[in-house]
């Protein structure tokens, strides 16, 4: 606690599109509250504070830390480890820190073959040069260092123990209010707990739900929705039924599907395994080519399935072969298809 | 339906470029009339009749083989054979060479020497019957039929050799020629021979065996009092017509029945004339027959009173 | 059957053989390895198999589970269609099998490795054959080592000059 | 948990396991497992004192859950989990490991493996029983009336049996009259007694039985509930008769001016009228008006039954009546259809007009059939002089059905036998085998034979009329391959009889689903055990009996008859039935409503709770399938005995030796909801 008796506040953004960041602004003019209750210690983005300010802080001195962004590289990393040293309460704050969300997406490929494409191979790329980020360069003014990059993008909870997770991409300003409240009352839930509903997207979701036949999927632009009905009943991806809920169902009532971005319900340990066992119910099809061509019309599954959880799922990244000691991420280019033999 | 024209590569045989030339020229103008387009597989060779498979299989195989390989190179999805026998050998050794992996490596190998190469089932083989039935439909040749063929009482022969048991068809006793027919206007005679031998090659090997088949045949349909036999093979035709009058002299019959092609009456029925469609070179006249051809329909045999001791019959299948 | 030395097909497998674990199903598949025991057909002992009252219950999170601690391949099986014991409880797992081994792909896992089969209880032999099979086409693909993919988080260019901190307040 | 102590017992199953297994090896592994805190290995757990080693471990070390390495479950989970309800623990906290079966009886010739894998199974046992929870049985009471769908002689049989023990039974019948197949045929084999003089008064006794109430020119639309507890909807269709004012005297059937080809009593043979009482021993005896054939519901005049009938019993408005019944058991004996031989083009049914079915020619040779029980040909005139019977027509083959049709071989005989007694004609049985593996049907085999009918072992390949060979003309010719003489025939015949398989109706497949029971693809409904169980289904409390769920001659429908009676008065006595808790659960409070689950359940056990939002399972329909568990995508389906997290732990078990340094799987929301 902070002379001033306010409890004191760390927010540390790692690797995130920022959008945490804004999140917290959303809060309006609550914002005013907590710029008054809290003492806010560290706040990159939006206050003049550097990293040698908090390495002189006590151990445990920071009451809460909000940390968004994945773990993506030593720099990372490193933050991680410093602010949990120095704060009694680590909040994985939003979708990157929690489960890795877009960062995450990486996962289904290395750091070799995502540096070829950005620097080398993409269609937009200018670089005859063929430079490529180093960790170290040298210059005439001497050394400079840039983070270094790991081959796999983690969370939060990977790299360091957690105390809450605040969902979404970004969290809702209810639930951060939610939080924040919370911390201020001193009623903080066991450790461990995720600040949001438990129940899944479709709970608050007011289209209309009845039995589920898909015969064929449909991408946005192939179809027009009617806009009172559930929206996978009329073959749209939509990952509402497995998606914590207390967003509110904002994407479904403009007609998108669920992302998925508030993560797995609670208590699932596995996502998207629960999309799979989900969606593989309600497809038609007796046949193994029935069955295919259905499933034809979803190109992409494990994209929908783990758009924001693939570091915090069980598999938590596409596998990685050796191939002379470099690992390599090998995704299978061929789609499977059942053995005509299973229809007998 | 309106079929995609430019994915059937055409394999015409030779004997549809010697003995038949009616059969193509016929084809040539309705398929053309319903919008299709075949493009010939360039420097195509034999298809090995029959007797090369039993003499030396793999040559056999190879040289039918080289056919598919050229045209599958031409990009089409689907062979099609106006004559029965060529559609069988490219079926059997796109089938054999899918099935028998030895054969196909040996066949590949024999292609690599000529710069050629085959993946078994990159093309649909089909019998121009086939096409027509199943890519042009009935409706489709409905409405182009402008003179149906009233009145012409037509026997339905599909010979032996589309009917192996890989066909998609019922191969004891297939319907699809004989619908086909009845859309056309003809009056379709029951003829339970339909699938039975002509006689092949008997004719050169025994003229004995081959006249009584093609004699069995001939009376099979003049019992049922067919004015026509439609074929969908040069060699079923040819034994019908041509040893037609042999048969009447061995077995002192006056057997007097034109064997033409489906597609002849199908171009018939279509407006195209006789003499675009080849009508003429066959031995036994068709002139009597096409006579036969009214401007109305017949009259629906009316429904014979129902004979009070009589027992009720079964309805054929829809 | 005499143990196979797996690292002639692949010496990956130096030092360990493949491990599948299997699901079951109560009524037919448990059954038909049941019969393969009792009529002493001999397989490969590669297979460890967990029952379930139907291959409808196999959650995909098991498939994925097993591969996660260290299975090198799943063999999942049922009922042939038709014969379901809960009419087509088998219609669902083939249905989320046919979605799982393509997102699976996606995550590098080869779909030889999850594996959906039918053995009716009468069918022994079936069940050995399957077995036997997946063992050696697992044994070609070589160990998953789901681990290893874990635990290299790699990073390629190491900075040592980056202090250290300990875990924890 | 860490109170919980396991009780692990390795069985050397005599030579069986210890042979191949090192099970002192796998027990004393088992030893230093977490939670266990005995383990032993023993000669013969399945005895009566490995029993006891059981029950006394967990009275004096007051073990709390149970592993027993033996053999299969299957053969003796029951065996264990009494012993463990003995000791006073719930038979559900135990579990059975397979290595034998699954281990040493497969792993014979290398004891590594066998052992490495036998620890394997015994560790995945150990994290599960861990896992399981105490379940209690539901019991379930049972209604004493019961259903019987079909009123062939299977049901016939089988509502008498339950009727005369003195119980209520409800007969459905689809068709205005029982009697079902049998009540068309003339003579039944192997005794040739009269089908109707067997036959009616059985129909009577279901007609007029106090305990019987009959539904005819009904069919059964909905089932609901479970074992004990049925609600069905039967929809009475309209009769067009006020059946309290009809006598059945006649005198509307006999003025009909419609006169319609009979398709289903007299298989196409015969004609009836639009309203009609499909054969003179009718059960019940009122006819009944068919309106798509009427003249008046097609022309809107005629009205002559209504002008002749003495009592008014006609009412051209009456409609159709939905009935609900409460039943506690329900038996199918819907029988089955004959095989459409049109669809063996190559035989000629329905082109060649002196090619009959099997059953025209049972209506042919039935004295009250169209032709008086004189065997004649189409024209209705001729008397046959040569009659081939072509067996095996749409069965053992695989175009049409594979399986054996079981009757035909002995009904074909009969016709031969009929046909040589009504015409002495000349009789060719063209054959593939002949079956005849009941009580006396060899010697009425044998007797046919004597009787001087052809037998030719054959499959008939084609029926033709083109004749090619001197007596040939106007016959029709059979040709066949006679394989024991190694020669192709050609048999010219006057008429031809085609021995049609029997097929499940065309809505069995519907059928099976209303009922929440299984099928075959054909659709022959599937018995719970083909050879221990075969009357009863999956579904507590549905039973089937007779042709449908699988050819079957009279005898042999009407043994299954009365097997399935004595099923269902078994429920009634016992009153009340014990259901394994095998079942899946919903926490409502969690539920989404998202209804991914609706519409995966075979029972139809899970209702969405429309003013809550939420799915609910009915415990008493569910069947433990788990297919829901799997869908839920929000996990709050739990599959009792087989929980998420027994199975979870499970595969960890088995995996003892890959997880070894392996970090343990964290999750989000560790806590219970209701923590927060």
């Amino acid at each position: 606690m902070a002379s001033n008796g306010k409890p004191k506040l760390a927010l540390y953004w790692a690797s995130s599109c920022g959008g945490c960041e804004i999140a917290v602004l959303a809060l309006h003019e609550k914002i005013l509250e907590v710029a008054d209750a809290f003492d806010i210690v560290f706040w990159p983005c939006a206050m003049d504070f550097k990293e040698e300010d908090i390495k002189a802080m006590d151990d445990g001195s920071i009451d809460v830390c909000l940390f968004n962004g994945a773990i993506r590289n030593d720099d990372n990393e490193h933050m991680a480890h410093l602010l949990r040293q120095k704060s009694k309460v680590m909040v994985a704050f939003g979708s990157c820190a929690m489960e890795g969300c877009m960062p995450g997406l990486a996962n289904f490929t290395d750091r070799e073959q995502m540096m070829n494409f950005i620097y080398h191979d993409s269609p937009t790329t200018d670089n005859p040069e063929s430079i490529e980020p180093q960790v170290i360069t040298e210059v005439a003014e001497g050394e400079l260092r840039l983070p270094a990059f790991w081959n796999t993008v983690r969370t939060l909870d990977q790299v360091v123990p957690v105390e809450y997770y605040l969902p979404g991409c970004p969290p809702e300003a209810k639930w951060i209010e939610v939080a924040v409240g919370a911390i201020l009352s001193g009623e903080l839930p066991p450790p461990g707990s995720v600040i949001g509903a438990d129940v899944t997207v479709c709970d608050e979701c007011p289209r209309t739900k009845s039995e589920k036949k898909i015969t064929r999927f449909y991408r946005p632009q192939e179809i027009i929705p009617d806009p009172d009905i559930c929206l996978l009943e009329q073959g749209i991806f939509c990952a509402g039924i497995a998606t914590r809920g207390g967003c509110g169902a904002l994407c479904p009532q403009v007609n998108m599907g669920c992302r998925g971005c508030y993560g797995p319900n609670e208590g699932v340990i596995d996502g998207g395994a629960r999309l799979i066992g989900a969606i593989g119910s309600v497809i038609e099809g007796r046949t193994a080519e029935d069955i295919d061509a259905v499933l034809d019309t979803l190109p992409d599954p494990a994209g929908y399935f783990y758009r924001f959880s693939l570091p915090h799922s069980l598999l938590r990244r596409v596998h990685l072969v050796n191939d002379n000691g470099r690992n390599v991420a090998q995704p299978i280019k061929e789609v499977p298809r059942l053995d005509p033999s299973l229809n007998e | 339906m309106s079929p995609a024209n430019d994915h059937y590569a055409y394999y015409p045989g030779c004997s549809i470029r010697s003995t038949s030339k009616a059969y193509e020229q016929s084809t040539m103008k309705v398929v053309e009339s319903l919008g299709m387009t075949f493009q010939e597989v360039e420097d195509w060779n034999c298809c090995g009749a029959t007797e090369y498979f039993s003499i030396n299989s793999l040559p056999a195989y190879s040289l039918v083989a080289r056919n598919l390989s050229l045209a599958a190179e031409q990009g089409a999805s689907d062979l099609v054979a106006p004559c029965s026998a060529c559609f069988l050998n490219l079926h059997k050794t796109d089938k054999y060479m899918g099935k028998y992996k030895d054969l196909n490596e040996d066949v590949n190998q024999a292609l690599a020497a000529g710069n050629l190469g085959y993946e078994p089932g990159s093309l649909q083989i089909r019998h121009l019957l086939d096409v027509i039935v199943e890519d042009i439909g009935f409706d489709t040749i409905a409405e182009k039929t402008e003179k149906p063929l009233w009145g012409l009482r037509v026997a339905p022969y599909y010979g032996c050799l589309i009917v192996r048991p890989d066909s998609k068809y019922n191969p004891e006793y297939p319907t699809h020629l004989d619908e086909l027919l009845r859309v056309l206007g003809a009056t379709v005679v029951d003829f339970p021979l339909k699938t039975h031998c002509c006689g092949g090659h008997m004719t050169q090997i025994s003229d004995e065996t081959a006249y009584e088949l093609i004699r069995r045949l001939l009376h099979n349909a003049d019992e049922y009092q067919a004015d026509a036999i439609a074929t969908i093979c040069p060699m079923c035709q040819m034994n019908l017509d041509v040893f037609q009058p042999q048969v009447n002299r061995m077995f002192k019959t006056d057997f007097d029945i034109p064997i033409l092609y489906f597609t002849q009456l199908m171009g018939l029925a279509f407006g195209i004339s006789e003499k675009e469609l080849g009508f003429g070179s066959e031995v036994v006249s068709a002139n009597a027959a096409l006579k036969k051809i009214a401007d109305e329909a017949p009259e629906k045999a009316k429904k014979a009173r129902r004979d009070k001791k009589a027992l009720p019959m079964p309805e054929s299948l829809p | 059957m005499p143990e196979k030395n797996y690292s002639e097909i692949n010496p990956a497998w130096e030092g360990r053989k493949p491990v599948i674990v299997g699901f079951l199903c109560n009524w037919c598949s448990y059954r038909a390895a049941d019969l393969a025991g009792t009529s002493r057909f001999g397989y490969p002992a590669t297979l460890r198999d967990i029952r379930i009252m139907c291959t409808g219950r196999l959650d995909p999170t098991f498939v994925i589970k097993a591969l996660r601690e260290g299975a090198d391949g799943v063999l999942v099986m049922g009922c042939h269609p038709h014969q379901c014991h809960y009419d087509e409880g088998n219609y669902k797992a083939m249905r989320r099998m046919a979605l799982l081994r393509r997102t699976l792909a996606q995550l590098g896992v080869h779909p030889d490795r999850v594996q959906l089969g039918w053995a009716s209880a009468a069918q022994g032999a079936l069940f050995t054959e399957t077995v036997t099979a997946m063992t050696e086409r697992i044994a070609e693909l070589g160990p998953l080592e789901w681990r290893d993919t874990i635990e290299d988080i790699a990073p390629r260019t190491p900075s040592p000059e980056i202090e250290e901190v300990a875990h924890g307040k | 948990m860490t109170e919980e102590k396991v009780g692990v017992y390795v069985c050397h199953c005599g030579h069986n396991i210890a042979g191949t297994v090192d099970v002192e090896d796998v027990a004393e592994w088992a030893a230093g497992m977490p939670n266990v805190a005995i383990s032993r290995d023993y000669k013969f757990m399945c005895s009566s004192l490995g029993q006891e080693l059981v029950e006394e471990d967990v009275k004096e070390y007051g073990l709390t859950r149970i592993v027993v390495a033996a053999c299969s479950p299957h053969m003796h989970e029951p065996t264990f989990r009494r012993a463990c309800e003995r000791a006073g623990l719930n038979p559900y906290l135990f579990e059975m490991a397979n290595i034998r079966e699954h281990a040493s009886w497969v792993h014979t010739d290398d004891i590594n493996a066998a052992t490495e894998k036998a620890k394997a199974i015994v560790g995945g046992s150990i994290r599960r029983v861990m896992e399981l929870e105490p379940l209690e049985p539901f019991i379930a009471e049972i209604n004493e009336p019961t259903l019987v769908v079909g009123g062939g002689i299977a049901g016939i049989n089988t509502a008498l049996e339950i009727a005369n023990a003195g119980h209520p039974v409800y007969m459905v019948e689809r068709e205005p009259s029982i009697g079902g197949h049998m009540a068309q045929l003339d003579k039944t084999f192997p005794t040739l007694d009269c089908s109707a003089c067997i036959l009616t008064p059985k129909m009577f006794d279901v007609g007029n039985h106090p305990n019987i109430t009959l539904m005819t020119y009904s069919e059964v639309e909905q089932v609901d509930g479970y074992v004990g507890n049925f609600t069905v909807r039967v929809r009475k269709k309209a009769r067009k008769i006020i059946t309290d004012l009809c006598t059945g005297c006649g005198d509307c059937w006999s003025r009909c001016p419609a006169k319609v080809v009979d398709d289903v009593y007299e298989a196409g043979l015969g004609y009836r009228t639009a309203i009609y009482r499909p054969f003179p021993q009718a059960v019940p005896k009122y006819p009944v008006i068919d309106v798509d054939t009427c003249i008046y519901y097609e022309k809107g005049t005629c009205k002559a039954c209504q002008k002749f009938c003495p009592t008014d019993a006609i009412d051209f408005d009456q409609e159709d009546e939905i009935v609900v019944l409460n039943v506690g058991n329900i038996v199918l004996a819907t029988g089955y259809k004959l095989f459409d031989a049109r669809k063996v083009p190559q035989y000629g049914y329905g082109r060649l007009a002196n090619v009959f079915t099997s059953m025209e020619f049972e209506r042919m040779v039935n004295a009250s059939g169209p032709t008086g029980g004189k065997v004649l040909l189409r024209d209705g005139v001729t008397e046959p002089q040569t009659v081939g019977i072509i067996h095996c027509v749409g069965s053992r083959d695989r175009s049409y059905n594979q399986y054996c049709s079981n009757t035909c071989c002995m009904a074909a005989l009969k016709f031969a036998h009929l046909v040589k007694e009504r015409t002495g004609a000349e009789i060719y049985n063209f054959y593939i085998d002949i079956r005849t593996p009941s009580k006396n049907y060899e010697e009425f085999y044998h007797r046919i034979l004597e009787e001087g009918a052809h037998l030719i072992r054959g499959r008939a390949a084609e029926v033709t009329d083109a004749a090619r060979l001197p007596g040939e003309e106007g016959k029709l010719i059979i040709q066949a391959e006679d394989t024991l003489i190694g020669k192709q025939r050609r048999i010219p015949v006057d008429m031809v009889v085609l021995m049609a398989a029997m097929e499940p109706y065309d809505d069995a497949v519907e059928v099976s689903h209303r009922f929440g029971i299984g099928c075959s693809e054909a659709g022959f409904f599937t018995e719970k055990h083909p050879k221990l169980d075969p009357v009863a289904t999956m579904t507590d409390g549905v039973f089937i009996a007779g042709a449908c769920a699988g050819p079957k001659d009279i005898p042999e429908s009407v043994e299954q008859g009365a097997a399935a009676a004595a099923r269902v008065l078994t429920l009634i006595g016992q009153g009340e039935i014990e259901i394994e808790p095998i079942r899946a659960t919903i926490d409502e409070d969690r539920c989404s409503g998202c209804r991914i689950c609706n519409n995966l359940c075979p029972y139809s056990a899970i209702e969405f709770v429309e003013d809550l939002g939420v799915s609910r399972v009915n415990p008493a329909l569910c069947k433990g399938c788990g297919t829901c568990v799997a869908a839920c995508p929000s996990q709050v389906i739990e599959g009792q005995h087989f929980t998420f997290d027994s199975i979870m732990a499970q595969i960890e078990g088995v995996l003892y030796d890959r997880m070894e340094d392996t970090e343990r799987v964290t999750y989000l929301g560790s806590q219970p909801a209701e923590a927060k």
